[in-house]
């Protein structure tokens, strides 16, 4: 894999379908440390791809570093996202490209209402789901509507943080430990969801600790370690493979 | 009754200079979360606007007049601007002595490009540094831009007069029907009471009726999130400067005929608008307003004799007292808002 | 040693050279060259470079580690100074009467400035503070408390002095300027070694001693268990107080050293110079030691020193700078370009000094963030580097 | 003694405010001082050393040596002040100090340079105290003080607005205001004015309207301004802005009085000065000859007429050095002794006295009014009377003045 | 009677009322969870233990006395320590320090000033801190900065702060929540050996269903602000009633 693949024009890595997110040699830093340490993968367009790995392998910075977050820094390496170059926009232009991300601290805006949360989603182009759909999904929300949302229960922050993304028209929604903080029957729920926006064509990067519970729903999963990939494969493998989980996920 | 009204008028017109400043103040402060020490300069350059437009219109040719001598004994040189000689010294005239009002349009384009260097330049570069930094780094840019001022137009004050026509004053005592002569009130002031309410309802009205605001206040406490929001959250925080940068200068602007101008006249602002923008509550525009006019009031009726034979001085530390009073009854101010600058 | 890690010590070293050597350092220029001017080794300069150095220490306790910022902190040093002038009045010139007083009165009003104004924090309790200190300074400008009791207490703008009719009940035959059991600051010793001249004054060398001792106090404060909790406290409140510690005592007790260190600077100030004004409590002197700090380092041990120094050094020093010199210095150069020149040096020396100050702000606060200290690592970095080819080495937390 | 010079050269310390709101002020006395030091090295024209009475100075320097200066940024701060005086004192070798524009600082320097054991050359203070309350043996105030103007003043005032009047005092609050208040009030009133009020304004006061309105139906007519600087600016536009000159009250025209004018306040107060009355040290439009040549010379190098504290900063520094001449020593004492009782003229105020006992300068006052149609920004004001020496002469030991004790002269180490 | 009494504890934030006369009973040396849905109330009744939130009504005993309007030292010096949802640590400060602040506090109580002690003469607190960071085998990142840590680690820096306390009642709030599959199961048996040893008890609120069986002794459901259920895992796991509205498919 040294010949540099043309990704602009759909070019693929070993992968029959064509790439949809690409990865490419990628190299963020926080600061002097060196976190994520040139790992190239690929997402195929409508497929739930799971990252996974144990807690400072590097997936969070994974995920910023493709919403283009001032922190970290990426000093090499190319993303593309549908032929666009993502690794040369900043987070604004990644997000009106089409890449939304669930920070894993919700990162509820203080100061601003539910409901206000959700519009300032919808103010730059381009705007998906409509408030009153976000609030069919997570009824919840819709009886919290005029709550300061950093007031909300963990569980419904998570809500929020999903439904604001989803309030967005996106390609790709990056999720950083989605279920983390929800009640079990919640987590079926959005688990549904997600199966649903699959079939509307979104593609989804799940990070998640509950690795079984992703990998039960991805297609595919990379398993991150200290910083680099040590496996990338289908879902079914993983689970199938003991040594791998024992290894790398302890499960 | 006779005696109130003057100072509550008085306190009007303090309170309006000092709402005005502290809108602009709290819009960079309170809501872009940036200690901006350079706000009083603002206001200055704004003022100096004003005296510039006036220096310029007044731009004159020189003659000597043999019949006259200056101090030296020689011929005394005239000025005569060249717009009288343009246009008239009726017409050329009236430009000359409206230089004030059309500062405000003047100062416009140079407010909007001070605000646009200033942040595009320095500050967007310190919004994630601490406070301390932030007034570092703006005290020395006050500190620039007050000697670029001291040099170009020297230390003292330069009398910059309002139009002809709204130097005199209005018997507002006879219309209420006082005696004549107690309540008198300058035009000029009464102008620039109504000049900062259609301000500052302006300023409300964009944050208000458009998203602007919102999406400004969440730049402020998230500027990261904001950003994956998919909005360009730098572009909408430079146009926010440039509006406080243009409202400081209109607020210098108009200044101008009711103290003259000079060079450290931010500074003297400075300290007072902060005050009044804390006191008003960070992060509230309406806090900050109000926090301006009450002030206004209180620190004029605190010169009342009558109130100073209850405390000699008082008038000297009445705004502290008040401010002090408020912060601890209130703990966020009038109106402040949860979490902006509380750490 | 005393109590210090290696480093540390070191630190304390450097500054107790720096400080007893400081008449030579200062004077590094020979007396009759063209660059004497930039000499500052004259008794006046020193002593302020030692007083302000303690001011910004105490400062840089409060601020440095609890992130607590002060807009006040020159009232403190302004009713030290007037502590210790009526104690002058009163007594007589011996200032440890004196210097104990200012602490004592600076620790007092500061116990209640800071048990006030800590119910709130961030801007609120900046603003708290700076309204208190501007109050006080009103008060003490038109003597307001000396005209509500009828007697004169800090003599308003003139400054309080002493008059030759004051009790002074202890004087006696004593000296009649400020001394230390008969040792009068003001006395010097002068020596001049060739083209050089060294001044060495008693009185700076009384500072010099106060400092290093405020120094080394503040260095076992940061360092000490105390010191920890200070900066949890700038850190994590939360935190603190669920982890069962009250902050407000230890902040209290923050604000209140660092009001003692403000009130021995201010005493000391009027022991090297018996007269109290009131401008030394206006906000822009409050403003003043907060800029000493950040420029220096905040959080650093020894950046609120260098910070001192460097702003009182511009004060004294480039402010006198005038044309005349400029036209001195420039006149190598052909008429026009030096008439260029001195009116571009102009800009930046004598009533422009503050010009040069706010350049210097501004520099420094951009392309240094940590203040001179990360300036000065950085050359020893640099320096190291060049010397021993090792590896990168990482930039360490300023110290 | 202090700073003896050895050398070939003598140094002067010249103490100004160069920033802050004197900054003109402080740069005009500089100019002066300049030229001051130019005219004892015998370069220029000599100014006023030809028209001096004294005709000790030769115009090579003082006592042979040549004359150098350095300065120094009082930034009209006590604190600041001092340190600067103290750098040139202790650095520069300065053996007298010279300048200032405002009465605490002169005190606050005065009382260093008795300590430090040099001379100090008071330049524009005001302030009753500096030659009285806190008068110092080494100290020397040339310019005239709040007595003085008051005395200068009450007779013109009486004679211009007549002697039925009710005064409404609005006063800076220090030191300096309180000195000049009560010492127009009570000659004011001598003449049979009324006070009404007197209201203490504050420093920091940038905005006046709301001292200015109570005047209205305060019953007075007359508006006293005892603010110097920019207060008196702000106070006067506001006075203006709010009508008081065109209002009638009591059957008569109202009427403003600045009691201490100076020439950089008139042009930033501009055409509010017109018809409004003060008194001043002195103005260039004087005619005598010494005057003239000051003009002259000054107005040649610097295209500017000079300002009333240029001329004080000037003749100052022209006394020490003839005073240094005379005694033939630059050691304090005899420079003190040599300037104690020294009678001379030719400086652009009439014969003049250096009184021993409190080191004030007596003089002829001038009592200027803002002039209505000003030919250029330099003509603001025009002189009304000036006012004989004889009457704005007081006692030593008049009770404005008491409570000092001068001391004794300090030669320092 | 247990150690931690709570009577008739209401709580509305305006029109919600979060909290509906909850009673509730902790056994000493038990361990105690606290599960139901998302926005039920159970982190704003933990609030009310710790002195964050004031009960409208009701009553709150620890061991006998009432915390109900103490401050949070207070009630930390009491004996309660807490672990947030979301982490609260010293991110300004090394990992140790922020362990010898919590063993300070222990030791000297809400204020001492020790202003010029030297940290040499504390060799006993250095040594319980680090002690504390080996079992929880964070030994090796105790220079680290800690606000630059991945988020599983700043959950376990936390509750080895509030371990380091030996406290009598520890609450915790989602402790494995973003904690990767081994490190909870390492700090399950660290939570369990340390109630066994040291005389414990433990409060929990978690939705990890797993961490929740292999901890508890006692089960107590909230639904919408009050107590649906209180008994022992066994019975909750099969109890209709808690797996529709709470466990769905999980249990
Ligand atoms: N702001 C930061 N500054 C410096 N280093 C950081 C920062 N954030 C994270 N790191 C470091 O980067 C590494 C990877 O962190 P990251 O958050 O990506 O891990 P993760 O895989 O998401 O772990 P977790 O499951 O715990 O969330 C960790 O070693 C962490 O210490
Ligand atoms: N300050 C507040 N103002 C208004 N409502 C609040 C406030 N704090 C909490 N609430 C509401 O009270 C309810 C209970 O919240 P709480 O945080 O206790 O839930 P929880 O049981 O911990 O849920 P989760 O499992 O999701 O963390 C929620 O619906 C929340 O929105
Ligand atoms: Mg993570
Ligand atoms: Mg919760």
């Amino acid at each position: 894999m040294n010949v540099k693949p043309d990704f602009s024009k759909g070019h693929n890595l070993a992968e029959t379908a064509p790439a949809y997110l690409s990865i490419w040699e990628l190299q963020a830093y926080y600061g002097e440390s060196y976190i994520v340490q040139n790992i190239s993968f690929n997402v195929h367009e409508g497929e739930i791809l799971a990252l996974l790995g144990r807690n400072g392998a590097g997936k969070t910075t994974t995920l910023r570093s493709i919403a283009r977050m001032n922190d970290p820094q990426v000093q090499h390496g190319e993303i593309w996202l549908d032929h666009k170059p993502l690794h040369l926009m900043s987070s604004y232009e990644a997000s009106q490209t089409g890449i939304a991300l669930v920070p894993e601290d919700r990162c509820i805006i203080p100061g601003l209402t539910v409901e206000e949360n959700i519009e300032l989603a919808q103010i730059a182009p381009p705007v998906g789901w409509s408030k009153e759909r976000v609030y069919e999904l997570f009824p919840r929300l819709g009886e919290r509507r005029k709550q300061e949302g950093v007031t909300l229960s963990g569980g419904e922050q998570q809500m929020l943080a999903i439904g604001r993304a989803l309030a967005r028209d996106i390609k790709v929604l990056l999720l950083d430990e989605p279920y983390e903080g929800l009640a079990p029957v919640i987590v079926d729920e959005i688990e549904k969801t997600l199966r649903i926006i699959k079939e509307q064509g979104i593609t989804t990067v799940i990070v998640e600790q509950n690795a079984v519970r992703a990998l039960e729903l991805a297609d595919r999963a990379v398993i991150l370690d200290t910083g680099g990939i040590v496996f990338d494969g289908s879902a079914a493998e993983v689970l199938e493979n003991e040594e791998l989980r024992a290894e790398y996920l302890a499960i | 009754m006779d005696v109130i009204l003057p100072q509550i008028l008085n306190g009007l017109d303090k309170g309006s200079a000092y709402a005005l400043i502290a809108l602009g103040l709290t819009l960079i402060f309170g809501t872009l979360g940036v200690v901006n020490f350079a706000h009083g300069a603002l206001f200055m350059i704004g003022a100096f606007c004003s005296v510039s437009l006036s220096r310029i219109l007044n731009l004159s040719y020189v003659t000597e007049d043999p019949t006259q001598t200056d101090f030296l004994g020689k011929p005394l040189k005239v000025e005569t601007p060249y717009l009288e000689a343009w246009f008239g010294p009726e017409f050329g005239g009236a430009l000359i002595d409206w230089s004030v009002p059309l500062a405000i349009l003047f100062s416009i384009p140079i407010m909007i490009l001070v605000g646009l260097v200033m942040e595009r330049g320095l500050i967007k570069h310190f919004y994630k540094r601490p406070h301390a930094d932030q007034i570092l780094v703006t005290f020395g840019l006050a500190i620039i831009l007050q000697e670029l001022v001291r040099g170009i137009y020297g230390a003292n004050p330069i009398q910059t007069p309002a139009p002809d026509m709204f130097r005199g004053s209005i018997d507002f005592g006879a219309m209420l029907g006082f005696d004549p002569n107690v309540i008198i009130y300058p035009y000029w002031r009464m102008i620039y009471f109504f000049f900062s309410a259609v301000v500052i309802g302006g300023v409300f009205a964009f944050l208000q009726f458009t998203t602007f605001g919102m999406v400004v206040r969440a730049g402020m406490a998230d500027r990261e999130t904001v950003g994956l929001l998919g909005i360009n959250i730098d572009r909408r925080f430079t146009i926010m400067f440039a509006i406080a940068a243009v409202v400081a200068g209109w607020a210098g602007v108009m200044y101008a005929p009711i103290n003259a101008p000079n060079y450290h006249m931010g500074m003297d602002f400075l300290v007072l608008s902060f005050v009044v923008v804390v006191v008003g509550g960070m992060g509230s525009l309406p806090g900050a307003v109000a926090a301006g006019f009450l002030l206004g009031i209180l620190e004029s009726f605190a010169s009342m004799t009558a109130v100073k034979e209850i405390l000699d001085g008082i008038d000297q530390i009445i705004i502290y007292l008040v401010a002090i009073i408020i912060l601890l009854t209130r703990p966020r101010g009038l109106m402040g808002k949860k979490g902006v600058m509380e750490d | 040693m005393l109590g210090l890690n290696k480093k540390d010590t070191s630190l304390l070293m450097f500054v107790v050279a720096l400080s007893l050597f400081a008449p030579i350092i200062l004077n590094i220029f020979p007396k009759d060259s063209g660059f004497a001017f930039f000499n500052g080794g004259y008794p006046d300069l020193m002593q302020r470079f030692a007083i302000f150095g303690i001011f910004a220490i105490g400062f840089n306790i409060l601020f440095g580690l609890t992130g607590y910022l002060s807009f006040g902190h020159a009232a403190f040093l302004g009713v030290g100074s007037y502590a210790a002038v009526w104690m002058f009045k009163l007594l007589n010139y011996n200032i440890l009467p004196a210097l104990i007083l200012s602490v004592v009165v600076a620790g007092l009003v500061s116990v209640v400035i800071g048990w006030i104004s800590l119910r709130r924090s961030g801007i609120y309790f900046s603003i708290l503070t700076l309204a208190f200190a501007q109050m006080m300074y009103a008060i003490a400008y038109s003597d307001l408390f000396g005209r509500w009791m009828g007697i004169t207490l800090t003599n308003g703008e003139t400054g309080l002095q002493i008059y030759n009719n004051d009790p002074q009940i202890l004087l006696g035959n004593g000296p009649t300027s400020p001394h230390l059991f008969g040792l009068e600051m003001g006395a010097r010793k002068v020596l001049s070694i060739g083209p050089w001249e060294f001044v060495f004054p008693v009185g700076y060398y009384l500072c010099a001693i106060l400092l290093i001792l405020s120094f080394y106090l503040s260095i076992r404060i940061f360092r000490s268990p105390f010191g920890l909790m200070l900066r949890a406290i700038k850190s994590n409140q939360t935190r603190m107080s669920y982890t069962g510690l009250n902050s407000k005592p230890y902040t209290l007790a923050a604000f209140v050293i660092s009001g003692m260190y403000a009130g021995l600077a201010g005493g000391l100030l009027a022991a090297m110079d018996p007269l109290a004004g009131a401008e030394r409590m206006y906000w822009t002197e409050s403003g003043a030691v907060v800029i000493m700090t950040i420029l220096g380092g905040v959080g650093t041990l020894i950046g609120p020193i260098l910070g001192a120094g460097t702003i009182k050094y511009m004060e004294n020093i480039i402010s006198k700078m005038n044309e005349k010199l400029l036209h001195d210095w420039f006149s190598f150069l052909p008429e026009s370009l030096e008439y260029a020149m001195v009116w571009l040096a102009s800009w930046f020396t004598g009533e422009g000094w503050h010009m040069t100050q706010g350049v210097l702000f501004m520099l420094v606060i951009i392309f240094l963030p940590g203040g001179l200290v990360q300036g000065g690592q950085k050359l020893a970095s640099r320096f190291r580097r060049n010397k021993a080819d090792d590896t990168a080495t990482n930039a360490t937390p300023a110290e | 003694y202090t700073n003896e010079p050895t050398g070939g050269t003598v140094t002067l310390g010249f103490n100004v405010p160069q920033t802050g709101p004197y900054a003109e002020e402080g740069l005009d006395e500089l100019r002066a001082q300049e030229l001051a030091v130019e005219h004892l090295n015998g370069m220029g024209d000599g100014g006023m050393m030809n028209t001096f009475s004294s005709k000790a100075l030769k115009g090579n320097g003082i006592l042979g040596k040549k004359v150098e200066f350095v300065t120094g940024d009082t930034q009209t701060k006590s604190d600041a002040a001092r340190a600067s005086a103290k750098s040139m004192i202790e650095k520069d070798g300065a053996i007298m100090i010279n300048g200032g524009s405002s009465s605490g600082v002169a005190i606050a320097v005065q009382g260093l340079c008795q300590d430090a054991g040099v001379i100090f050359m008071a330049g524009l203070t005001h302030s009753n105290d500096t030659t009285g309350k806190d008068k110092k043996a080494n100290g020397f105030r040339h310019f005239f003080n709040g007595y003085m103007s008051g005395a200068a003043l009450a007779p013109v005032l009486a004679k211009e607005y007549g002697t039925d009047r009710r005064a409404y005092h609005l006063t800076a609050d220090y030191t300096w205001g309180w000195t000049q208040q009560e010492s127009v009030a009570a000659a004011t009133e001598a003449m049979g004015w009324e006070t009404v009020n007197n209201v203490l304004t504050p420093l920091a006061a940038t905005d006046f309207s709301s001292y200015i309105t109570p005047v209205l139906n305060s019953g007075a007519d007359v508006l006293v301004l005892n603010h110097y600087g920019g207060n008196m600016v702000n106070s006067l536009t506001n006075a203006v802005q709010f009508g008081l000159r065109d209002k009638m009250v009591n059957g008569k025209q109202f009427e403003i009085v600045v009691p201490l004018y100076s020439e950089l306040m008139a042009e930033g107060a501009g055409a509010n000065v017109q018809g409004v009355i003060g008194s001043m040290n002195w103005n260039w439009q004087l005619t005598d000859e010494g005057t003239k040549a000051f003009v002259k010379s000054f107005g040649e190098k610097y295209g500017r007429p000079p300002s009333g504290s240029a001329h004080t900063c000037y003749v100052q520094t022209l006394l020490y050095a003839d005073a240094c001449e005379r005694a033939g020593t630059f050691n304090p004492c005899g420079v003190a002794e040599a300037l104690e009782g020294f009678e001379f003229d030719g400086m652009g105020n009439g014969p003049t006295l250096y009184r021993a006992d409190d080191h004030q300068c007596f003089k002829d006052v001038l009592v200027m009014k803002g002039k209505d149609n000003p030919a250029n920004k330099f003509d603001l004001l025009e002189i009304v009377e000036v006012t004989p020496r004889a009457q704005v002469e007081y006692a030593p030991d008049h009770p404005m003045f008491a409570g000092g004790d001068l001391g004794k002269c300090n030669p320092g180490a | 009677m247990g150690i931690l009494e709570v009577k008739n504890v209401n709580k509305r934030f305006g029109g919600l009322q979060a909290l509906g006369d909850v009673n509730l009973s902790v056994k000493e040396n038990s361990c105690h969870a606290i599960i139901g849905p998302n926005g039920a109330g159970k982190s704003t009744l933990l609030n009310c233990f710790v002195g964050k939130l004031i009960p409208d009504t009701g009553s709150v005993m620890f061991d006998g006395q009432s915390v109900l309007g103490r401050t949070p030292y207070e009630i930390n010096q009491m004996g309660i320590s807490r672990v947030f949802q979301t982490p609260e640590i010293f991110g300004d400060l090394t990992v140790l320090e922020n362990m010898l602040i919590a063993c300070f506090a222990k030791r000297d109580g809400a204020f001492r000033m020790h202003a010029v002690e030297n940290m040499h003469n504390e060799r006993d607190i250095v040594e319980k801190a680090e002690h504390m960071l080996e079992e929880m085998g964070m030994i090796d990142q105790k220079d680290d900065h800690s606000a630059s840590m991945s988020r599983g680690n700043k959950r376990r820096l936390e509750i080895a702060m509030c371990l380091s306390q030996d406290p009598r009642l520890l609450l915790l709030d989602e402790p494995t929540a973003g904690m990767a599959r081994a490190d909870t199961n390492n700090t399950i048996d660290l939570l369990k050996q340390i109630k066994d040893e040291r005389d414990i008890t433990i409060a929990i609120i978690e939705h990890d269903m797993h961490v929740v069986f292999s901890l508890a002794d006692r089960i107590t459901v909230l639904a919408q602000g009050t107590p649906l259920v209180e008994d022992d895992p066994e019975n909750i796991k099969g109890n209709p009633k808690v797996r529709e509205a709470y466990l769905g498919e999980a249990a």
